[in-house]
């Protein structure tokens, strides 16, 4: 096996140094109706690296992808386009073959990057702090809600179904095995129903959990939210999809947010079918004793010079244990490497430029929407929803789509169970060009 | 300092300052596809009023910056990594670019299933393939990593006793010598923790086990083998007792990777077990992440696994959302699929024929390193361990040395240290995992080193022990410091 | 030893044996495809009787030990590498990624014609930019090098003065500025070279050239801008000279940088031009090669050109194998053809709208080092410069230090150290080249670290400079010892 | 321009710095007559990183390859198996983005590969010594051939035809600027015809050039050859195409050759449409200081410790100038730590695998042919020349093969433009499984 390094020789000297006779005796202490037998396991015959590199190229070359697909999905994922250097730096063997930087004095690469990644993260949705990631989007809101009612000590979470139904879903199941209740209050006409979600909130709400962009491209002014939450004492949760909207519109920390979480999927990393994507959390400084996941800060080494070390770890599972602000460990380490990659290489003026073409594509779409077909209204980043007048017209248009090599949209039902069949989620980034937007109209018009 | 019969030698590297000190512009170079357009008239409104203050360095200075950076860095790559628990193994360059291809790092989550059956059936066949190593057949690939797997798992335990109206468990017990995320993770399904305090051997104490169970019990977490490196050799007994008692075992899969191939945690009794795929089926660990932590159950915990998972019907995958009594989503996506997918590649390389090897060679490293290092240094449990052994600073803190300073030594050495102060049920714990992709040579001088540090503890020879590390380009950082006055962002 | 305004900075790296003193086995378990079958009875006379004896590694032990070689290294993109002559420029990453796609990784070079017509597309169409760029339209891509460009084009012009029945032509007027390629190549041409003395100014002297022109000169041999890093002014006369007296003039294009959108050394007379795509097109020097070296030739050289070259015809591409008057080929293959499809992709980022701003840049960097250094360093050739500076130990000489000290403290410093003792026309030349992807704050580091060096002369304070370098793994090392009992492989 | 890091004001204070208005200005000295329009080329128009990404995918997407079809081609240039690894190492940028190791002491990551790979070629090929490096096969063999005239000051080179027609070709052309005569002596039955080579040689003869395996995949017994050379005075050079062929058959040292050169693409490099490959270079210690190109010596350091520098210098172009022994400066450098990885990964045992495995796809092959093709005898590694009974059949076979995704062999007029058009070369490697074999043998059942 190529990733064996001993001989057989190898392997008998260090049994004569344990003082056993074989393998087996190092195995005398699992009861022996344990053990089973060699090979007998149902798996797949071994293969040398040519052929698994075969079989998955055969599995990559049975699937359509972004890459020779123009991919109009969002809902949580973009396609937004990767530098090659994020992926060279992350392949790194340096970077991609560390563990959680335990031991500092050689970790100080992983660990400044860190520093730098949360700064950039936290100057880029204008919050105080920044932590070293969740796990992704979604289980950053569900942490969130549990922050805030760590800080609060209520127990009622209020959630705006203009939430990815992803996110709502898993902050739901968090939150089931607690104590207290989780209120989901409807929007209207694909857009976040500010005023529902305000009358929503009383003196014993822990947390408000918006998304903004919302799970349907919705931009909307956050300010009558946050002064809600003030009358209330509950804390603004501002959740997000697609963080590039960030680099054009007002940023979530600038409304007074408390706690800023979604995904950074757009920063540098690919689709990848689902994951490792990662999580963003964000934080006012005074709250940060109450932040889940690990956090980079900097200090001095014993000659005085700068350096970086995970802190603030009495509030992690491994020294508080059931009292931990969090029980999470592994996070999305290498993924906040990509991210701090990615950010570098962009800067304010870069991520401009991707937030300005992904929101023009999605306007310069809308705008060329035949009759049949109408679009979400009001303020939109960069995704929006598409109204057919029927199922048939609907899924008639993407298969016109797909064979034209468009991945058209997303079935609104697919992500949302509650949503009627007529409907497409459509988002557009810089990746989308304008023959791309006109292809995708012609469809439309085919479709009739 | 530099000892030449061990790889750590001084060389020159670059110091580099935060990319806010060196970039001085806020303009970047990058070029970028996409439409020239207006930016939306609706959005006028809603425009950043301050540019977020991130600065851009073009692609030549961009790439510096993290080279740089990354040689700050030990990796398995660099050198030895015995951290204890962690299961640091070679991470085998091809997966890196079977992922990276376009056919499977380009896919959406929610494209069209008809289109991405390539990557379904990959997944399908690795769900399969976990089951079958873990002896509980039914997977959910959605927990992205151990922690999250526990919680997944502690979830199901719950949601059985309720479906069966046994309301009334709302305890795990967990032993002394658990993970953190143990109690953390049964903390965070709502549940009361109980710790069980370990017997003399490191084990699991019978009697202490007996005396906590009763019908408030849900679960028990258990490690197998345990943090101490040593196998519950009454797994079977332990598990009777508590599904006798009502509750179920929760098994923390962390130490898989003594198992592998040899034994199944299911067929010990086990009802639940996470993997963590970043330690026992090798995808790296991205210094913190991404990990996957698949969990594997029994039918009786069938019917609550998280949604989605991938089925098979006739020739075709399908992701399937909605199930009566599943738990719900844990995560946003079917699972971490780039980490998943790596991990499938690795048990693809070893095959039904070597699979058992990773677990051969993982006991035989550790077994090896014991044996050589359990004169010079205390052991707290004497006796074979499994993939991993555990020491403590006993007879050194004679002459005050304790188990950081000799961690310390060895990153001078040319070494990553063992994992140290866990398990907690040691003082001064040192947890030696070598894995199985190691060689005897470079055992050989990490015992050399460990051996010799030992010498110069008995030799009073304990300065360069008290300084390490001294190598590095920063020797020992102020964690009080960092923790007193938390500066978590930089400001200009 | 280490002075923090510069990077270079003392830190831990390992040690790594030879692979034949850490190897320890004749057996590797690396696991391969292929058929299972007998060796073929007719072999087995032929079987080898004695293994080669090269030492296998398994994979993990494989990657660390050239993982830690090559941290060892200094590349550009560590640090500033301002080698004159080199043009050092940042390599993009992107190039990697591209020339690995298995569509252009894995052809074969002769698959069918009709198989191949993408690759065939991009080299045809670099072809095209070169031609366009050189201001000579006629390109082969075939040369593997920039002094493999220069046997070309010799025999090229010796073809051409051959069938004009001009045969007596047999010397090569070569500048003594030259790189050493230029008088090799015109030898391995089974030409005579006669060496032209540089004016004062380190250019071409127009009486010198003249004085040495006559009906035996086949080719003068001219880099423009030339090894000083000066722009040969004369440079229209001089090409009207050599034409006039029946010769041809050979263009050294290594310093086509400096030119580059800017001006084309077709249009100043020259007939035939090197272009080392290594340097001007940024394909990575990979610690000394592979580069490419495609030559332009005007009308007059194009039926010479070697074969084969690659032809368009209606939609179709072409490798043509046969031409009448071709040299014939000069290398095994249309070229280093993954050398050639990063250079095009250099091209293509610039574009007809950016190319300029290469030499732009690249002249701007020099002209501001050149500036900045000038009062601190003896400048031989006064005033402007082009994409290089050429600076001399004159003044230091006099503190006891020489080229040789700056450029090894330059190491400790963390720098690449310049080009030093070439040119050959001065004395302690130290030949400086920036290029156009570096930022201006290195250009200052770099400065700054000079004119330190030069205080620290003026000072006496030379300790540093003479024991230099002490921060990498080795310090200076005895060539002379190498070369008079070579040892040039290793003996178990 | 993403590769260039100046903004318009570091620009503007350089330019005061160096005293001058503007960068027009710089280039002062260039006559304005020669200034050419800014624009002006004829050049297509900037494409930004996601543009050339697709340009370049669009192109490779339009070829077919050895991933996507079976590969029975070689003449030189072979599809082995290339682990991932090799690849990673390569593309380190420590690796990847150094120069030639002029400063030894910030080089020695790439001096001790050197080293080792000079070493590994050494022993495989038995040889004393190697260098680091020629451009490929062709220019190797041209380079021994002046090699030798140096060394026995003889003009007279003997060149069996049995030797890559390319090979040859480079070498006519580079000897043909010279003093002296170039033989080349028939081969028979596609096959070396070493007494006819042994009959050409005389006393004025500096060598005598042949290729074992030769190019038709012919092994034979070089020794009658070395005895021919003794009796005159001639130096042995041996070329190879597939030097995965001493993984198994005997190396060319063994015969006692004076010179060993030829291709090393085999070990660990793809055969990327040509190149870069790597032209191995290896000779008896006597000859070191005669020959071309690059090489790299241990030497101690000041303090020392063991330590590589480049070394013989004196031979090389940039010392002695036009009486160097080549004029190579630039050379084959990063392709020579892709041989040494790939070696080191093979390690004796792997190599003789890959030899082993690619001689018995082609004896499988070759017992398996139907009887209106007939395969040239005798000895062969793992190449070897098919004949139909016309160039109809042939070509009928070939765009069968194709259509069932297998290249099945160059058409060997293509290389050897003396050879009649009803051959076939074709060569297997360890990339052929035995399905491949099958589905060749059905192709070539249908074109009878
Ligand atoms: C024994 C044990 N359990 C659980 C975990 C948590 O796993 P993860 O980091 O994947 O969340 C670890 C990780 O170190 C562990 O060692
Ligand atoms: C001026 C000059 N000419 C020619 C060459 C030779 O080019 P190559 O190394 O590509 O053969 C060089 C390389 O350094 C050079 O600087």
């Amino acid at each position: 096996m190529r990733f064996l390094p001993h001989t057989d020789a190898d392997r008998s000297a260090m049994l004569q140094t344990i003082g056993v006779k074989s393998a087996a005796e190092l195995f005398a202490d699992i009861p022996a109706q344990l053990h089973i037998k060699e090979g007998s396991l149902n798996l797949a015959t071994a293969l040398h690296e040519a052929g698994i590199v075969r079989k998955f190229t055969a599995a990559a070359d049975a699937n359509r992808h972004a890459g020779n697909t123009r991919c109009f999905l969002g809902g949580g994922t973009y396609h937004h386009f990767v530098p090659a250097v994020v992926d060279y730096v992350i392949s790194r063997g340096e970077f991609l073959t560390a563990y959680t930087p335990y031991q500092p004095e050689i970790s100080q690469g992983t660990l400044q990057t860190l520093f730098e990644f949360q700064t950039m993260v936290a100057r880029l949705l204008n919050m105080d702090v920044a932590n070293a990631s969740m796990y992704d989007a979604a289980t950053a809101v569900a942490e969130a809600a549990l922050m805030a009612r760590r800080i609060t000590r209520r127990h009622r979470t209020v959630v705006a179904t203009s939430v990815n139904p992803r996110y709502r879903a898993v902050t739901r199941n968090y939150l089931s095995w607690l104590d207290g209740e989780e209120i989901e209050v409807p929007c209207t006409g694909f857009a976040t129903d500010l005023e529902a979600l305000i009358a929503a909130i009383d003196d014993n709400t822990a947390s408000v959990i918006v998304q903004y962009p919302d799970f349907y491209g919705s931009v909307y002014d956050l300010a009558p939210l946050r002064e809600a939450c003030d009358r209330h004492g509950a804390l603004m949760v501002v959740s997000f999809g697609d963080v590039s909207a960030f680099g054009l519109i007002e940023a979530p920390g600038s409304f007074g947010a408390d706690i800023v979480c979604g995904s950074g999927q757009a920063l540098g990393i690919p689709m990848g079918f689902g994951g490792p994507h990662i999580g963003l959390f964000a934080c006012r400084q005074k709250h940060v004793r109450q932040m889940p996941g690990r956090v980079c800060g900097m200090t001095e080494d014993a000659d005085g010079r700068r350096g970086f070390v995970l802190t603030l770890s009495t509030r992690e599972q491994h020294i508080r244990r059931e009292k931990a602000t969090s029980n999470i460990c592994s996070n999305q380490g290498l993924m906040c490497t990509a991210n701090a990659t990615y950010m570098t290489l962009l800067g304010d003026a870069g991520l401009a430029t991707v937030a300005q073409r992904s929101a023009a594509a999605l306007a310069q779409l809308v705008a060329g929407l035949p009759a049949h077909v109408t679009a979400a209204g009001g303020a939109r980043y960069n995704e929006t929803v598409l109204s057919f007048e029927s199922n048939a017209v609907r899924d008639r248009f993407l298969k016109l789509a797909e064979e034209r090599a468009i991945f058209a949209g997303i079935p609104l039902e697919k992500i949302d169970p509650d949503a009627s069949n007529e409907h497409l989620l459509v988002a557009t980034t810089e990746m989308i060009e304008a023959t791309d937007i006109a292809d995708y109209l012609t469809a439309l018009e085919a479709s009739k | 300092m530099n000892d030449t019969r061990y790889s750590g030698v001084a060389g020159l590297m670059h110091e580099e300052p935060l990319l806010f000190e060196r970039a001085h512009k806020a303009a970047t170079s990058i070029s970028l596809p996409g439409v020239e357009g207006d930016t939306p008239a609706a959005l006028a409104g809603f425009a950043r009023k301050q540019a977020a203050g991130i600065p851009g360095l073009s692609e030549p200075e961009a790439v510096r910056h993290f080279v740089r950076l990354s040689q700050w860095n030990h990796g398995i790559e660099t050198g030895f990594y015995p951290l204890g628990s962690c299961t640091m193994k070679y991470n085998p360059r091809v997966h890196e670019n079977l992922v990276r291809l376009p056919g499977l790092a380009h896919l959406h989550p929610d494209q069209p299933e008809a289109t991405a059956q390539g990557a379904l059936a990959l997944l399908f066949e690795l769900q399969e393939w976990l089951g079958e190593i873990a002896g509980l057949p039914h997977v959910t690939l959605q927990p992205a990593a151990g922690a999250h797997g526990e919680l997944t798992g502690i979830m199901m335990i719950r949601a059985y006793h309720e479906a069966r109206g046994d309301t009334k468990r709302r305890i795990v017990l967990v032993p002394d010598s658990a993970h953190g995320t143990n109690p953390a993770s049964a903390a965070l399904a709502g549940l009361a923790t109980v710790e069980i305090k370990s017997g003399a051997d490191g084990r699991i104490d019978l009697d202490e086990l007996k005396a906590h169970l009763s019908d408030e019990v849900a679960a028990v977490m258990l490690t197998n083998p345990n943090t101490a490196g040593a196998f519950e050799s009454e797994i079977v007994e332990i598990c009777r007792l508590v599904h006798e008692a009502g509750g179920l075992v929760y098994g923390d899969g962390a130490n898989l990777n003594a198992l592998v191939g040899v034994a199944r945690p299911g067929d010990m009794g086990i009802d639940c077990l996470h993997i963590n795929v970043h330690k026992t089926f090798s995808t790296p660990h991205g210094g913190g992440g991404p990990g996957a932590g698949p969990v594997a159950v029994n039918e009786a915990l069938a019917p609550f696994l998280p949604m989605p998972r991938i089925e098979k019907s006739g020739d075709h995958y399908h992701i399937v959302h909605e199930a009566a009594n599943s738990i719900g989503p844990v995560f946003g996506s079917v699972g971490q699929v780039g980490v998943l997918l790596r991990a499938a590649a690795y048990i693809a390389a070893f095959g039904r024929e070597h699979l058992h090897k990773i677990a051969t060679d993982a006991v035989l490293n550790a077994n090896y390193v014991l044996a050589r290092l359990k004169d010079a240094y205390h052991v707290p449990f004497p006796g074979l361990c499994k993939h991993e052994c555990l020491l403590t600073d006993e007879i050194q803190n004679h002459h005050g040395i304790k188990t950081l300073d000799i961690a310390k030594r060895l990153i001078d050495l040319g070494f990553h240290p063992m994992t140290v102060y866990f398990p907690l049920i040691v003082h001064g714990a040192m947890l030696i995992e070598p894995t199985e992709t190691e060689s005897k040579a470079t055992l050989d001088h990490f015992c050399d080193a460990m051996l010799e540090i030992a010498r110069d503890c008995e030799a009073g020879n304990v300065e360069a022990l008290h300084e390490a590390p001294l190598m590095p380009v920063r020797r020992r950082l102020d964690e009080t410091q960092a923790a007193r006055k938390p500066v978590l962002v930089w400001q200009d």
